[in-house]
């Protein structure tokens, strides 16, 4: 994973084209299709996650360096924002309160 | 020196630790350990399950503990003893996973059970009575919507009858609790819950703001009697007849903050009524907002949600 | 809210009673008796050169632990004035709001100025050590971490005299904590006291996480680390990625309160109980923060005076990385009785019981270490030993805690004061304790004298029992934590006053270790040699202290996770000796640290009282320095030269042969 | 500090060359993940009060698609000159590196122009942080993310000068590849408050 991999801006330009469909693709579906709200919502989280893994390889080059340890970490960030922002979510929004 | 080193003082204190645990079960005959209500019973019995579980455990531990130390102090070994270098074991490992694993799954199971048990009435055949129970700093107001009075800093139930209590709170949030007749349940100003508690038989309790809430926080202390159905009706018509009538004025007085005496009211203004919760913890009573800007309309229960410009629902 | 509004507020120095008075003396002449000695005896230039500006890791842990150590003096204090005021019913020693400030202080100073400053001083002092680095990844921003909890910790204990201490518990709910229930400067000085410390912690977690994973000795693996580092790596990452949930919600609360935000308020739709969710979604994680150092600290102590390795080294890590991964998903148990419904409370009722799991395998490990081992019972084994019961009374209780249905009968109860008292001082203070006692001979050169100490710990443990057992049966019995006051028809007045009697007995064990400290800075016998206890970790194998730069050669024979002991018992060093000694790449002292801490502590002064306009300047010194780091740190280290490490070996042999 | 030897499979780039420079990305990488959650904290409030309007403007009434469609894509095209900069950077080229980074710049300063006009436009619609929970939420989300941007700005600003000065050394090399990350992860905050506050907040 070193020398051998220059990136090269070639490499750039797929990720930016990447990004900038992946983009278009999110806006266009909220706004122009006649999709339920919550099929909306999940594919333009799908699409942002994507648009995240593009940044994450052709941009910030996560795959040098300290690969093994920097992927996991991020990784790690990412289960706790799921926690943080899901669990918000189910205690916030969608509990029933003591209803009986 | 001490004389330390020959463990007398460290029996002596162990010992002495185990003597005032004991000796403290027998004055304990009040509170959580006391219970008159079937749903202070059922969360007992629970307490006494896992009581009973974790016993187990610290049983085992203390009884190994106490046996290591004893066998392998190095005082008590010979000079050229050397222990043996073993890095573990897994079938031991494997043993003090599982039993673990058991008995948390012996503790979970009749949790999850209560947990939902919890939210319905103790006694779903019997006609339930529904209170209103506000906290303000630092005092209780309790509505008894059916009978249109309002007590302060005092509670009658009627015994042997399911009470639904609807909490909620004027400014800071506590906790409403009573701990004879069950467990807390929060009062909070956007956010009205309910707890199901009920008195098996006639008796006096103490119930009190479990959740700090400021200055005179420790004495948000109130009084509860569960009286016979009888005893509580004729309460509630001499309550009718006798005590005042309460002005919004005067609401808005018992709601700034100070302590009071216990005050009986005949009647209370329409402001006072807590409003009905909704679903999805959005906001309620109280607030004015609109609604008619809310974009979850599909989610269930929505609708009906009555906030304040919903009033006339 | 203007920038240029300097509202003075009500009480702006605090003078109203006699123990504040008392307070204000002793600061006074304390800090005029420090001025007067260090100018007499000409010590700023040392003072300033060794410790304010230093980044050698040790040094910092020093400061750290004695910073921890005043701060368990002040919580201590608070602690002790709580239980006479609750000894006997309705005492008037402390009035209701004095107590809530009490109370407030106490819980705060403990966990985050306290707990943590001593587990990270730990940290800072063995895990280079023990891994056998030279220093830590980031020494300067390790020491501007230090710097950054220290000024957090002032301006925190400052209220007591300027302006008001918070008063709403260190939970800090709102709305009571909001600006309508409780105007004034107090929730101020939690707010910024907790997030100019909390930055501090984010950048050592990100710091030992680093160091960690890629500053070790050669042949030093992830599966031959101590147990110490492990659990600091561990916590590290908990740190990491904890703290910023702190950060934002602090924030959103400062938001609240200085300009008008509504993210808790009742009115316009804010949500008080996103507090208590967000609270403890680092409130949790937090209490993993500080345990999991003391599993580790009791790991290498146990195994240290058993004479044996660890048992299951393997499953001990692996119950850590469970532990942190759950840290993360228990949150709601500290507000079952807040309306969640059955299936939130049913869910997190067995997430927080699944971590029981793990806990009891390492309780088991500890004890199965022991088992045909060699015990020895100095001062840090007695701390480790009383630590498995003890931790374990707070466990089981932890488990019934998680139980939702009981929970509603323990929340805020004393039963759950005694809980986590169990937890935090059976693990947290025993551990930080042990570790003191283990690493003191390895940062100076003599031990904590043993009489002292033994009648320090037997007092404290003692009178912990004494004063927290009766809490679990007064909680039962109704008593709420919080209260000011009780009256003689609750039936609580006995097991109070025993309380009250334990309280005195720590308050005097506490006094002990610190006479023992002094004790033994003037009498304890020296001893350069390095191994003290017979160690079994890297960092026995140098001398104490160690040189500023660790280790003269690289350790070269790591085979194991009690490499030093191995080695020991093969007859050799660490050390190739015959390799030569090369040059050594170190940082150089850097007074950044504590210029950007200095500009913190005005900017947070400023935006306490809502002087914006002092606050905003304190920022923009805090970026000022930064900016200033970043183009000086071109030139900001230095090499050891061989003649000064030869040096360094002949004074040490000869200081060594002195003794003999 | 540490061992000197360099560990197997380190990229063999300016920005890795030094000991130093290893620990600080990783380093960086570190805290990139502690953002995360401090910014996943503020969506999960954000989301939690965005029905929360007490009677003020709802985002359906404030958002403009073309305003935050070109503020999206002044940012996407500068994390993409910023990633063209890195790459000149690791070919010693620092002109190349000067007139991508400078672009990029430019960018981030155009995305600011435009935010900043965006709130007070909001503002003068009578939507304050002060309005409702939700704009509170709105706010300092959205605002967090912007003053990330600013202190980007600044920061590549110094670390250009320092190139300016010192030429593309290890040194000089990490401090801008360590920019870049910055730069790149504020882009990718960016995509989540693009979907999660404006497209959600359109549906």
């Amino acid at each position: 994973m070193s020398e051998q991999q220059h990136a090269s801006a070639k490499h750039h330009i797929t990720g930016f084209v990447l990004s900038l469909l992946l983009t278009f693709a999110a806006l266009f579906l909220a706004l122009n299709t006649p999709l339920s709200v919550g099929l909306k919502l999940t594919v333009i989280i799908v699409l942002a996650v994507f648009q995240m893994l593009v940044q994450l390889v052709y941009f910030m080059h996560v795959t040098e360096g300290s690969k093994i340890y920097q992927i996991i970490s991020f990784s790690y960030g990412i289960f706790v924002a799921v926690c943080v922002v899901a669990g918000s979510i189910w205690l916030m929004l969608l509990n029933g309160m003591s209803m009986y | 020196m001490l004389p330390l080193r020959n463990g007398a003082w460290k029996w002596l204190a162990v010992a002495g630790m185990m003597m005032a645990i004991l000796s403290g079960c027998e004055p304990v005959k009040m509170g959580v350990l006391n219970p008159k209500g079937p749903v202070a019973q059922k969360q007992y019995d629970l307490i006494i399950w896992s009581v009973v579980l974790m016993s187990v455990i610290l049983i085992v531990v203390f009884v190994l503990f106490v046996v290591i130390l004893v066998r392998f102090r190095a005082s008590k070994l010979s000079k050229d003893y050397e222990p043996p270098d073993v890095e573990g074991n897994t079938f031991l490992e494997i043993v003090w996973t599982a039993i673990p694993v058991l008995i948390v799954v012996a503790l979970a199971v009749p949790t999850v059970t209560s947990t939902f048990d919890l939210e319905k009435s103790p006694s779903p055949n019997k006609k339930p009575i529904t209170i209103e129970a506000t906290s303000a700093q630092w005092k209780w107001i309790f509505k008894y919507p059916e009978q249109g009075i309002e007590t302060v800093n005092y509670l009658k139930i009627p015994a042997n009858v399911p009470v639904r209590f609807k909490l909620s709170s004027h400014d800071a949030m506590n906790s409403f609790w009573i701990p004879e007749l069950g467990g807390q349940e929060y009062t909070m100003a956007d956010m009205p819950m309910f707890l199901w508690l009920e008195a098996d038989k006639p008796g006096k309790f103490i119930g009190r703001g479990n959740n700090f809430s400021g200055r005179d926080f420790a004495k948000m202390e109130f009084t509860v009697e569960a009286k016979k159905q009888s005893d509580f009706d004729s309460w509630v018509d001499h309550v009718k007849k006798t005590a005042p009538k309460q002005s919004e004025k005067e609401y808005k007085a018992l709601l700034k903050p100070g302590t009071v005496d216990l005050k009986t009211y005949s009647s209370y203004p329409k402001s006072a009524e807590v409003k009905e919760p909704n679903h999805g913890g959005m906001e309620h009573g109280g607030m004015d907002m609109d609604h008619s800007k809310m974009k979850h309309e599909d989610m269930e229960g929505m609708e009906d949600m009555p906030g304040m410009d919903h009033d006339k629902n | 809210m203007g920038l240029f509004n300097f509202k003075m507020p009500e009480h702006f120095i605090i003078m109203n009673n006699p123990l504040i008075i008392g307070a204000w003396i002793s600061i006074i002449l304390v800090s005029v008796g420090i001025v007067f000695f260090v100018t007499k005896y000409k010590k700023w230039g040392y003072l300033w050169r060794e410790w304010f500006t230093t980044v050698d890791h040790k040094k910092i842990g020093v400061m750290y632990i004695l910073a921890a150590l005043l701060m368990l003096f002040r919580g201590g204090f608070d602690a002790i004035l709580m239980r006479t005021q609750l000894a006997l019913p309705d005492l008037k020693v402390l009035d209701a709001q004095h107590y809530n400030e009490i109370f407030t202080t106490h819980g705060t100073v403990m966990i985050l100025f306290m707990a943590m400053p001593f587990i990270i001083g730990l940290m800072n002092v063995a895990v280079p050590l023990q891994i056998g680095a030279r220093d830590v990844a980031f020494p300067v921003l390790n020491a501007a971490s230090f710097w950054l909890f220290f000024v957090g910790a002032m301006i925190f204990n400052i209220s007591f005299v300027v302006g008001g201490s918070p008063d709403a518990g260190w939970t800090n709910y709102v709305p009571l904590a909001g600006s309508d229930l409780t105007p004034g400067v107090g929730i101020n000085y939690y707010l910024w006291g907790l997030q100019i410390a909390g930055i501090g912690t984010l950048a050592t977690g990100v710091n030992f996480f680093v160091t960690i994973l890629k500053m070790r000795a050669p042949g030093m693996t992830l599966l031959r680390m101590p147990m110490f580092t492990w659990s600091t790596l561990i916590t590290s990452i908990i740190i990491i990625f904890a703290f910023p949930v702190l950060t934002v919600t602090l924030a959103m609360l400062t938001f609240d309160r200085l300009f008008g935000a509504h993210f808790f308020t009742i009115d316009a739709g804010g949500m008080p109980m996103m507090w208590a969710n967000l609270f403890w979604i680092w409130g949790h994680p937090e209490v993993y923060i500080v345990i999991l150092p003391a599993f580790g600290i009791f790991s290498d102590v146990i195994s240290t005076f058993a004479r044996k390795r660890l048992f299951g080294y393997n499953a001990m890590v692996i119950s850590m990385v469970a532990i942190s991964g759950l840290s993360f998903i228990v949150w709601v148990h500290h507000f079952f009785t807040m309306g969640n419904g059955p299936w939130i409370n049913s869910v997190f009722s067995i997430t927080t019981m699944a971590i029981a799991i793990p806990t009891g395998v390492k309780v088991f490990n500890w004890l199965f270490t022991m088992y045909k081992g060699r015990i020895e019972t100095p001062a840090p084994m007695l701390w480790s030993l009383a630590f498995i019961p003890n931790f374990l009374i707070g466990g089981v209780t932890g488990v019934m805690l998680a139980s939702a249905p009981a929970d509603y009968q323990y929340h805020n109860s004393y039963f759950l004061v005694s809980h986590f008292h169990y937890v935090l001082i059976g693990g947290t203070v025993f551990g930080c304790l042990a570790g003191m006692y283990y690493w003191w001979p390895k940062i100076f050169d003599f031990k904590i004298n043993e009489r002292i100490s033994k009648w320090a710990f037997w007092l404290f443990v003692v009178g912990f029992n004494l004063c927290f057992v009766p809490m679990y049966l007064v909680g039962l019995q109704g008593m709420p934590r919080r209260v000011y006051t009780y009256g003689e028809h609750m039936g609580w007045t006995t097991w109070n006053f025993v309380e009250t009697i334990g309280a005195y007995l720590m308050g005097v064990g506490f006094m002990l270790i610190v006479w023992a400290i002094i004790y033994s800075i003037l009498h304890e016998k020296r001893d350069r040699s390095g191994d003290p206890w017979n160690g079994r970790t890297l960092e026995w194998a140098i001398s104490s202290p160690p040189p500023h730069y660790n280790f003269s050669r690289m350790p070269s024979r790591v085979t194991s996770a009690d490499p030093f002991w191995d080695a020991k018992k093969r007859g050799e060093t660490m050390f190739d000796e015959n390799e030569p000694l090369k040059p050594i790449h170190m940082p150089n002292n850097d007074g950044m640290p504590i210029v950007l801490s200095g500009f913190m502590f005005i900017a947070g002064f400023g935006f306490v009282f809502e002087w914006l306009l002092i606050g905003f300047i304190g920022l923009l010194g805090v970026i000022g320095s930064m900016i200033w780091r970043s183009f000086k740190d071109y030139d900001a280290d230095h090499y050891v030269q061989v003649d000064e490490i030869e040096r360094d070996q002949a004074e040490l042999k000869a200081a060594l042969e002195g003794r003999s | 500090m540490a061992s000197s030897s360099v560990p197997k499979g380190t990229p063999n780039f300016p920005e890795y060359q030094t000991e130093e420079g290893r620990l600080k990305i990783f380093g960086f990488w570190v805290f990139l993940a502690a953002e995360v959650v401090l910014f996943s904290t503020l969506f999960a409030t954000y989301l939690v009060l965005a029905d929360r309007t007490a009677g003020g403007p709802t985002g359906k009434e404030l958002f403009e698609v073309k305003d935050f469609m070109i503020e999206t894509m002044l940012l996407l095209t500068s994390s993409f000159t910023c990633g063209l900069a890195v790459l000149e950077m690791r070919k010693g080229n620092k002109k190349g590196v000067f007139i991508w980074m400078i672009a990029t710049l430019a960018m981030g300063l155009g995305f600011l122009g435009m935010e900043i006009s965006e709130f007070v436009a909001y503002v003068h619609e009578g939507a304050t942080l002060q309005t409702s929970a939700f704009l509170s939420g709105f706010f300092v989300l959205v605002g967090t993310h912007g003053a990330h941007v600013t202190l980007g700005v600044v920061w590549i600003s110094l670390v250009l000068t320092q190139v300016a000065k010192r030429g593309l050394t290890p040194m000089t090399c990490r401090k801008l590849f360590i920019g870049g990350l910055y730069w790149h992860f504020l882009d990718v905050v960016w995509i989540f408050i693009f979907t999660a506050v404006y497209l959600t907040g359109l549906i």
